[in-house]
């Protein structure tokens, strides 16, 4: 009875006696599902033109922000640091595509899939060898991000927004744009676009597939490098990062491999869900739910609609 | 031979025999459904029984004729000796045989019943039945197909067995026994029609002696015994098939293998890694250039070291095979090429337990023979004919050459007559051609000598030496020999050439007809970036005409140094640009080509050949696979030869053995 | 393999299998709109028409892949709104797909041994052993498999990988693990889509030899119209989704909507 | 070269379909058993019995485990070692439950376990494909090990949240907890990895087999042929399942000693799915192979400075190590995508045709 009680009634008490508490908490899943949309951006980003599910993402993520702080270190400038790094996400994106792509294509997809676990070893690898493996602060005023917070007197209580993470949510609010423009107005957009449809359409662009990769690739990383930098100035900047840009799994599956608002839309959903479940569930069984339940909210919605939120019904054909 | 007559001197009694005393022991083996069926000679001998009372109970009578029909199927096999049990004669046909053919063969044995594989079989008898009024019934052994058939005259072999089983259960049992105790050594055993090169096959008799005794010769010449495992896959109408897969089984109670299908007969052989092996030469060649083709695109290393141990085997392999004396250090390196190529290749072609091969029916290339032997496997040549019940002349071990046939076998006598030819007297001497006297007479002597049709003569050794077929043998303008198969065969040896038709009876020199080895000269072309479209392009093809003349000049050298032959060296060739052919009429069944008609179906070339025109246009009627018909015409090139001076004559031995 | 007419109730010249009223439509596309017509035991059925005609959507919803909006199937006195899959195959309806669709991974033997598996019902535990019942009932069924590459002569292929093997023979393959299933009802998606003529011949021969052998009933979508006329009893024409005609060869050979149908006239 | 098949014709179905039919093939088995059982025992030290073999093994059954999933029933499995954890920490449970019964018996119990905790997670497989299933791995992974390290109940409450191997015995020979000799152990592991290989084998090429490998290779064909989708793939994750739960219980018994939630972590769920890639898919001797290859990788990598004597740190080269795992990852895809089992299987095939190339 009390167990009933304690699941089913006594969280949306809390709730409505705390309703400053419950937007505090809304606030940080916002915030925590912006970065699961970005890394999920940077997996559709690349799944879409390539089918390649690029299990790299998430260590993508922590490579940018490492290589970022690491130049810093070393004295470079910070922008000029930001510069370097967008380099090294060009270069890798270079060599991933000559290196891993080119010599695997038509290769079946678990062998790509694979193949990017490699990448993974090998980025873990080098972030470490280069730039130690100690975990790092984010150079967030040299950026000239914002800092400290903004404190609302509503409902009754106070709710404090991390200035860092309003400019979060709004550059990620303006990188989705800016991908958005290109995609639909730029040549190379089209292009990529195509690339998803058939690649014969893509070539009939002018473009090789092999530059397409490379590009996707890269925006790939940039998106990468910003997330990085968003989340590093949240916590710090380490490997530990990468168990929980797995999570971005989740909000692909919500969102359908291939659908950009779909991978928005999906990681606001599991940043906001988690939250709210850890918050307000969570101390039920002891807390840390938070490693798991994304997941399940992922297999919920599977379960009822197997294409995901936004992907199309697939027709069998035989 | 003579304890022989008074006991197991009958296919039937035999059987008997070797039921009682290896009863457990197997006796064939089929692969049929994936696995190799086995029965054992008990099993056999009660089918066969069994079989035998079914066949009485349709009104098979001692005298009477069975036609055999198919491929190596035990069934078939066993409805010869079901057949000879009651006394009855079984008449094996060439299965592949067009239905005019066979409806000629099988009217002249007039049989009564025919046991045949297939539906394709029955319908060939079907579509002939009106030109065999006294074919009762057809037996047959696949039922596939056959379902909404009239069965009034038609009875699956199957069920034939199992209503025998019922009949024994009966009196018949007994009749049985006292027909088969009836037989004697003397009966006719079984008719076997020659597929002629010429005019229409003859039906040659054979009585259970001729049969057998021959066949036990064989058995003691090879020390043959239970143990050997032998593959039938050769034509049951052909009487080596009928000697080394029925009768030998038979004395030596040894175990026939039948493959599963025609075109699965490597594997099946490489299954079972026969002991006692048959093939004519073609078969070794196509083994000889398999081999070498595939080994040319293997790696350089795996080449060095094939092609090493080659040597080796080419230089100790015949002598240790032999028994004569080799160095240590051979003797190692022979054994290190065992472990490393011989015996591989060996397992390949399924000759890991070989204990002797035999090739006849044709002359096999030197270095083919060699190949083999050298290899350790013990490949031999006989000469012998179906008039002879196979064996004429025999090559004992340690005394096997590549140019000879051998000694004359155990109990035969041979003589060369005057014209050249050879003869033989043996007890594997036919009784006669069934309902043809005076071709007996022809062949026959009264004193049981028989005209071979063969030209050959003993060299310095005391070995056959076969030259041609008598009467092919012609004479040139100068009067010098002109032995066409001798060259042709000189010829062929080359793998790039797979026929070779020879011209210059009544000629001023010898000219012929080539027919390139497709599969060969095919890769040779594709090593040297030789591009072709078509066969016909390719046997144009200028550089082909260069490498068949350097074959052509060493054989005219080879031929030089034999006083005889010197004066048969070939001056001009051409490549024909199409195949020869058996639906075309080109070939025979058994691939021996048909000179006469090739002669006259190519008449322009052959002028050519001799009005010395640098080419010719021909045009011929050829089939298709589909058996649709089509014209196909060409421009054939003609090339001269140089001759070499002739060795001078010396004394040409002349001496029965 | 299992002899004519085994199976229950159906007796030969009787309706096996009755298609009443079908459409089926993918979010608002139609792929087949109210077709019916009926497959009658023993015989040789061709469904036939243009390209995108919804033939093989038709087959896919008598073996109960799709799952059609309207309509009912009726098959062996027993009607559905729709099938299973797992139905259908159980009750002896099997099948051949338009582009081969054999297990590549594996052997000829073991895609044949595939379309046993309905049949096979030993334990697990025994499979673990593959001993005692586990490896009498491989062996029965590996009979019975035998007796099917005999009948369509690829001995020589027994063991190699499908992948591995020719367009034409790996039809073939697949037809023998249709056959497999022991089916009451055969249904064969472009059996000779991609055959040479004498593949094709061999092909037809199989198909009839399979008719009148073992009495199985064969429904087929072929498009070398030649072939259709010889092969079989009664043919039913789709166009766009809809059935214009059905009935024997001749009648449908004249029967002018099929005529204009194949010819593209505009109405 | 050294396949000399002429002469081995079968007779009966039995023998034509043995899991090995050619007489040099039993051989070359008899020949490594008797390795395994006898010589290295015998021979081998302590550091190669519990530091080289027994992980291999150990390993090996749980690539196994993997490869029954995702090589031939083409299920990808991202939960790998959570499973393992359900085996390891449902037989800690047992065994102390009831200190009496045999180890061995908990050990196979515990598998039964394992592989219905895999059969729940496995549920999901009917209507999710593909990629999206990595997802309900990725669920059973992170619950498990939320599991593992949150409730005290498996831990029986002990405070270090870690479970110890006690001391048990077979035939009065202590083969788990300290007193346990290498050799002991590493002979009781090879026994239950040897027998549960023979059992994969048998199932493999079976029934059971064939149709996790129709589903794997075309599964609307098989549903078509009346193979049922969900018993085929829950029967594969069960079993999966299983060769994990083993695994992880012979790991924690036999090898490590004792466990926190930290050994079943994704990064080992990761690992092994490496295994089985590198490996090969769909073949159990690649499973060994793997397991082998991926797991002494770094043994060697670390040992080899040393060897040199180049002096390099131990943090240097245990990121080396990461680089080059990646980088013979990729390698490896890119030179054989089908695995050291195709290699071996190509190796063994010239063999038999020796001295043709094909």
């Amino acid at each position: 009875m009390n167990l009933l009680y304690a699941l089913f009634v006594d969280p949306w008490v809390q709730m409505g006696q705390a309703p400053d508490l419950l937007v505090q908490t809304l606030w940080e899943g916002l915030v925590s599902g912006v970065l699961y949309a970005l890394i999920a951006l940077g997996f559709v980003l690349i799944f879409k033109a390539s089918g390649v599910f690029n299990f790299a993402q998430g260590i993508m993520v922590v490579f940018a922000a490492l290589t970022l702080v690491g130049f810093y270190e070393m004295g470079v400038p910070a922008f000029l640091a930001l510069a370097l790094a967008v380099g090294v996400m060009f270069l890798l994106a270079v060599t991933v595509e000559r290196v891993v792509l080119r010599p695997l294509v038509n290769q079946p997809d678990i062998i790509l899939f694979m193949a990017t676990f490699g990448i993974t070893y090998v980025l873990i690898g080098l972030g470490e060898l280069i730039f130690g493996g100690n975990p790092k602060r984010m150079i967030t005023e040299q950026l000239y991000l914002p800092k400290g917070a903004v404190e609302f007197k509503i409902l009754g209580g106070f709710v404090s927004l991390q200035k860092i993470d309003i400019a979060a949510a709004i550059i990620a609010a303006i990188m989705i744009a800016v991908l958005a423009f290109f995609f639909q107005k730029t040549r190379i957009g089209r292009a990529l676009r195509a690339v998803a449809d058939s690649h014969k359409a893509a070539l009939s662009v002018g473009i090789s597939l092999n530059q397409i990769w490379a590009i996707v690739w890269f925006t790939a990383g940039i998106v990468a490098l910003v997330t990085g930098i968003m989340w590093g100035a949240r916590s710090e900047v380490s490997f530990a990062l990468q168990v929980i840009a797995l999570k971005a799994l989740p909000v692909l599956i919500l969102g359908g491999f291939t659908s950009v608002p779909g991978a928005i839309v999906g990681g606001l959903i599991i940043g906001i869900g988690e939250k709210l479940g850890e918050f307000y569930w969570g101390p039920l069984v002891g807390g840390g739910i938070e490693s798991w339940l994304a997941y399940f909210i992922a297999l919920a919605f599977l379960l009822f609609r197997p294409q995901g939120l936004f992907g199309e019904k697939i027709i069998e054909r035989i | 031979m003579a304890a022989a007559s008074t006991r197991d001197d009958t296919f039937p009694k035999l059987l008997i025999r070797n039921a009682q005393t290896r009863g457990a022991r197997p006796a064939v083996r089929h692969k049929d459904l994936g696995i190799w069926q086995t029965w054992t000679w008990a099993e056999v001998h009660d089918l066969c029984r069994a079989y035998a009372a079914a066949l009485h109970a349709l009104g098979l009578q001692k005298g009477e004729t069975i036609a055999i029909v198919g491929s190596n199927r035990p069934r078939l096999y066993w409805s010869m000796m079901a057949a000879q049990m009651l006394g009855a004669i079984p008449v094996p046909v060439y299965a592949d045989s067009v239905a005019d053919e066979m409806a000629y063969v099988l009217a002249h044995a007039d049989v009564k019943l025919a046991a045949v594989e297939d539906q394709e079989q029955v319908d060939k008898l079907l579509s002939i039945a009106d030109r065999l009024p006294n074919l009762r019934h057809v037996l047959y052994d696949e039922d596939r197909g056959l379902r909404d058939y009239d069965h009034t005259r038609l009875h699956g072999i199957e069920a034939m067995l199992r209503k025998g089983a019922e009949l024994l259960r009966t009196d018949a049992a007994a009749a049985l026994d006292a027909a088969i105790a009836f037989g004697k050594g003397e009966d006719l055993g079984v008719i076997l029609y020659t597929s002629g090169t010429t005019g229409r096959p003859k039906g040659v008799m054979l009585s259970y002696d001729n049969v057998l005794i021959s066949a036990r010769n064989g058995c003691l010449f090879d020390k043959l015994d239970e143990t050997e495992e032998t593959i039938a896959y050769l034509p049951l109408a052909w009487v080596g098939d009928h000697i080394f897969s029925y009768a030998q089984s038979l004395v030596a109670g040894f175990c026939v293998n039948c493959p599963e299908s025609p075109d699965t007969v490597v594997e099946d052989r490489r299954e079972i890694g026969t002991t006692y092996a048959f093939a004519p030469p073609r078969v070794y060649e196509n083994l000889l250039t398999l081999t070498m083709v595939r080994m040319e695109d293997a790696a350089p290393f795996k080449r060095r070291l094939f092609h090493y141990f080659l040597d080796v085997a080419k230089r100790v392999g015949e002598p240790i095979l032999n028994g004569e004396a080799v160095s240590a250090k051979d003797r190692l390196l022979y054994g290190l090429g065992e472990m490393l190529v011989y015996g591989p290749l060996k397992n390949r072609f399924g000759f890991s337990r070989i204990k002797v091969a035999y090739t006849a029916g044709e002359a096999i290339g030197p270095e083919i023979f060699r190949f083999f032997r050298s290899l350790g496997i013990n490949l031999k040549q006989l000469y012998g004919q179906t008039e002879a019940a196979v064996y004429v002349t025999m090559q004992p071990d340690a005394e096997i050459r590549a140019d000879t046939v051998g000694r004359p076998a155990p109990d035969v006598e041979v003589r060369i007559a005057d014209n050249g030819e050879v003869m033989f007297r043996s007890p594997g001497v036919f009784l006669a051609y069934y309902k043809d006297p005076e071709a007996t007479a022809k062949t026959k002597t009264p004193d049981g000598w028989v005209h071979s049709g063969d030209a050959g003569f003993f060299d310095a050794t005391g070995h056959l030496k076969i030259i041609d077929r008598a009467k092919d043998v012609g004479k040139m303008r100068d009067g010098s020999l002109f032995p066409p198969k001798y060259i042709e065969n000189k010829l062929k040896f080359y793998s790039n050439i797979k026929e070779v038709v020879a011209f210059g009876d009544g000629q001023d020199y010898v000219a012929c007809f080539i027919n390139i080895d497709l599969t060969a000269v095919g890769n040779w072309a594709e090593r040297n970036n030789i591009v072709y479209a078509s066969y016909q392009e390719l046997a144009g093809h200028p550089q082909v005409y260069d490498m068949i003349a350097r074959h052509v000049d060493e054989v005219n050298r080879s031929l030089a140094v034999e006083p005889m032959m010197g004066g048969a060296q070939v001056r001009r060739f051409l490549i024909l640009h199409k195949e020869l052919d058996a639906d075309d009429g080109e070939l025979t069944r058994t691939q021996k080509v048909r000179r006469g008609f090739i002669a006259e179906r190519y008449a322009p070339l052959v002028t050519a050949l001799y009005d010395g025109s640098p080419e010719a246009d021909i045009r011929t009627e050829v089939t298709f696979e589909d058996g649709r018909k089509g014209v196909i015409a060409a421009r054939v090139k003609i090339r001269d030869c140089a001759a070499h001076p002739v060795a001078a004559p010396t004394p040409v031995m002349e001496h029965a053995a | 393999m299992r002899a004519p007419g085994s199976d229950k109730g159906v007796a030969a010249g009787d309706v096996l299998l009755a298609v009443d009223n079908v459409s089926l439509n993918f979010g608002g596309v139609k792929a087949i709109t109210d077709v019916s017509f009926d497959i009658r035991k023993g015989e040789i059925r061709a469904i036939i028409g243009p390209n995108g005609a919804g033939k093989t959507s038709m087959l896919n919803v008598i073996n109960g892949f799709y799952h059609p909006q309207q309509g009912r199937i009726t098959y062996r006195g027993e009607t559905r709104q729709k099938m299973r899959p797992y139905v259908a195959a159980s009750q002896g309806i099997s099948r051949t797909f338009q582009n081969v669709a054999l297990f590549k991974g594996m052997s000829t033997l073991d895609n044949i041994m595939a379309g046993r598996t309905l049949k096979m019902r030993g334990s697990f535990f025994w499979q673990l052993f593959r001993h005692g019942p586990a490896m009498r009932e491989e062996i029965e069924h590996r009979k019975v498999v035998e007796e099917i590459i005999d009948f369509l002569e690829i001995q020589a292929i027994r063991k190699t990988p499908v992948g591995k093997l020719p367009y034409g023979l790996q039809k073939r393959v697949e037809l023998g693990r249709a056959l497999a299933m022991e089916p009451d009802l055969l249904l064969l998606d472009e059996p000779m889509a991609g055959m040479n003529l004498e593949e094709k011949e061999d092909m037809s021969r199989f198909i009839i030899d399979v008719n009148n052998q073992y009495g199985t009933t064969i429904a087929l979508i072929e498009h070398d119209i030649g072939v259709v006329m010889d092969l079989s009893d009664r043919i039913v024409v789709l166009e766009y989704g809809r059935k214009i005609a059905d009935g024997t060869p001749d009648q449908v050979k004249s029967d002018q909507t099929v005529i204009d149908a194949y010819l593209g006239v505009p109405h | 070269m050294f396949y000399r098949e002429a002469g081995q014709y079968k007779t009966s179905y039995a023998a034509d379909m043995a899991v090995f039919p050619i007489r040099q093939d039993r051989i070359g088995l008899a020949v490594i058993l008797f390795t395994a059982f006898v010589l290295i025992p015998a021979f081998g030290n302590q550091f190669f019995l519990s530091s080289v073999m027994i992980p291999t093994l150990v390993f090996a059954l749980a690539a196994i485990g993997l490869n029954i999933l995702t090589g031939y029933t083409g299920l990808i499995s991202l939960g790998t070692a959570a499973f393992m954890g359900v085996g390891a920490y449902a037989c800690y449970k047992l065994t102390t439950w009831f200190p009496g019964v045999n180890i061995i018996v908990w050990i196979i119990a515990s598998g039964f376990v394992s592989a219905f905790v895999g059969a729940m997670f496995g549920l999901p497989s009917l209507r999710i494909k593909g990629f999206y299933l990595v997802v309900a791995t990725l669920a059973a992974q992170f619950f498990l090990q939320w599991c593992f390290g949150r409730i005290p109940w498996l831990v029986n409450y002990n405070t270090s949240g870690a479970i110890e191997a006690p001391e048990r015995f077979l035939f009065g020979i202590p083969i788990t907890g300290a007193n346990a000799t290498p050799e002991s152990r590493y002979l009781v592991v090879l026994g239950v990895v040897a027998l549960m290989t023979w059992f994969a084998s048998n199932l493999v090429h079976g029934r059971v087999g064939r149709a996790w490998m129709a589903v794997r290779d075309m599964d609307i064909a098989a549903e078509l042929m009346g193979i049922r989708l969900l018993t085929t793939k829950l029967l594969a994750f069960a079993v999966s399942s299983f060769y994990c739960g083993v695994s992880g219980a012979l790991m924690v018994f036999l090898w490590y000693g004792s466990a926190e939630p930290e050994v079943f972590v994704i990064n080992q769920s990761f690992l092994i799915l490496f295994m089985v890639i590198i490996g090969g898919l769909g073949s159990l001797v690649g499973s060994f192979m793997g397991a082998a290859l991926i797991y002494m990788l770094p043994i060697v990598l670390r040992l080899l400075p040393a060897a040199l004597g180049v002096p390099i740190a131990a943090a240097t080269v245990e990121h080396l190590q990461f680089i080059i795992v990646g980088v013979l990852i990729i390698v490896f895809l890119i030179a054989e995508p089908h695995g050291l089992a195709r290699l071996w299987q190509t190796g063994k095939q010239k063999l038999r045709i020796w001295p043709f190339p094909y």
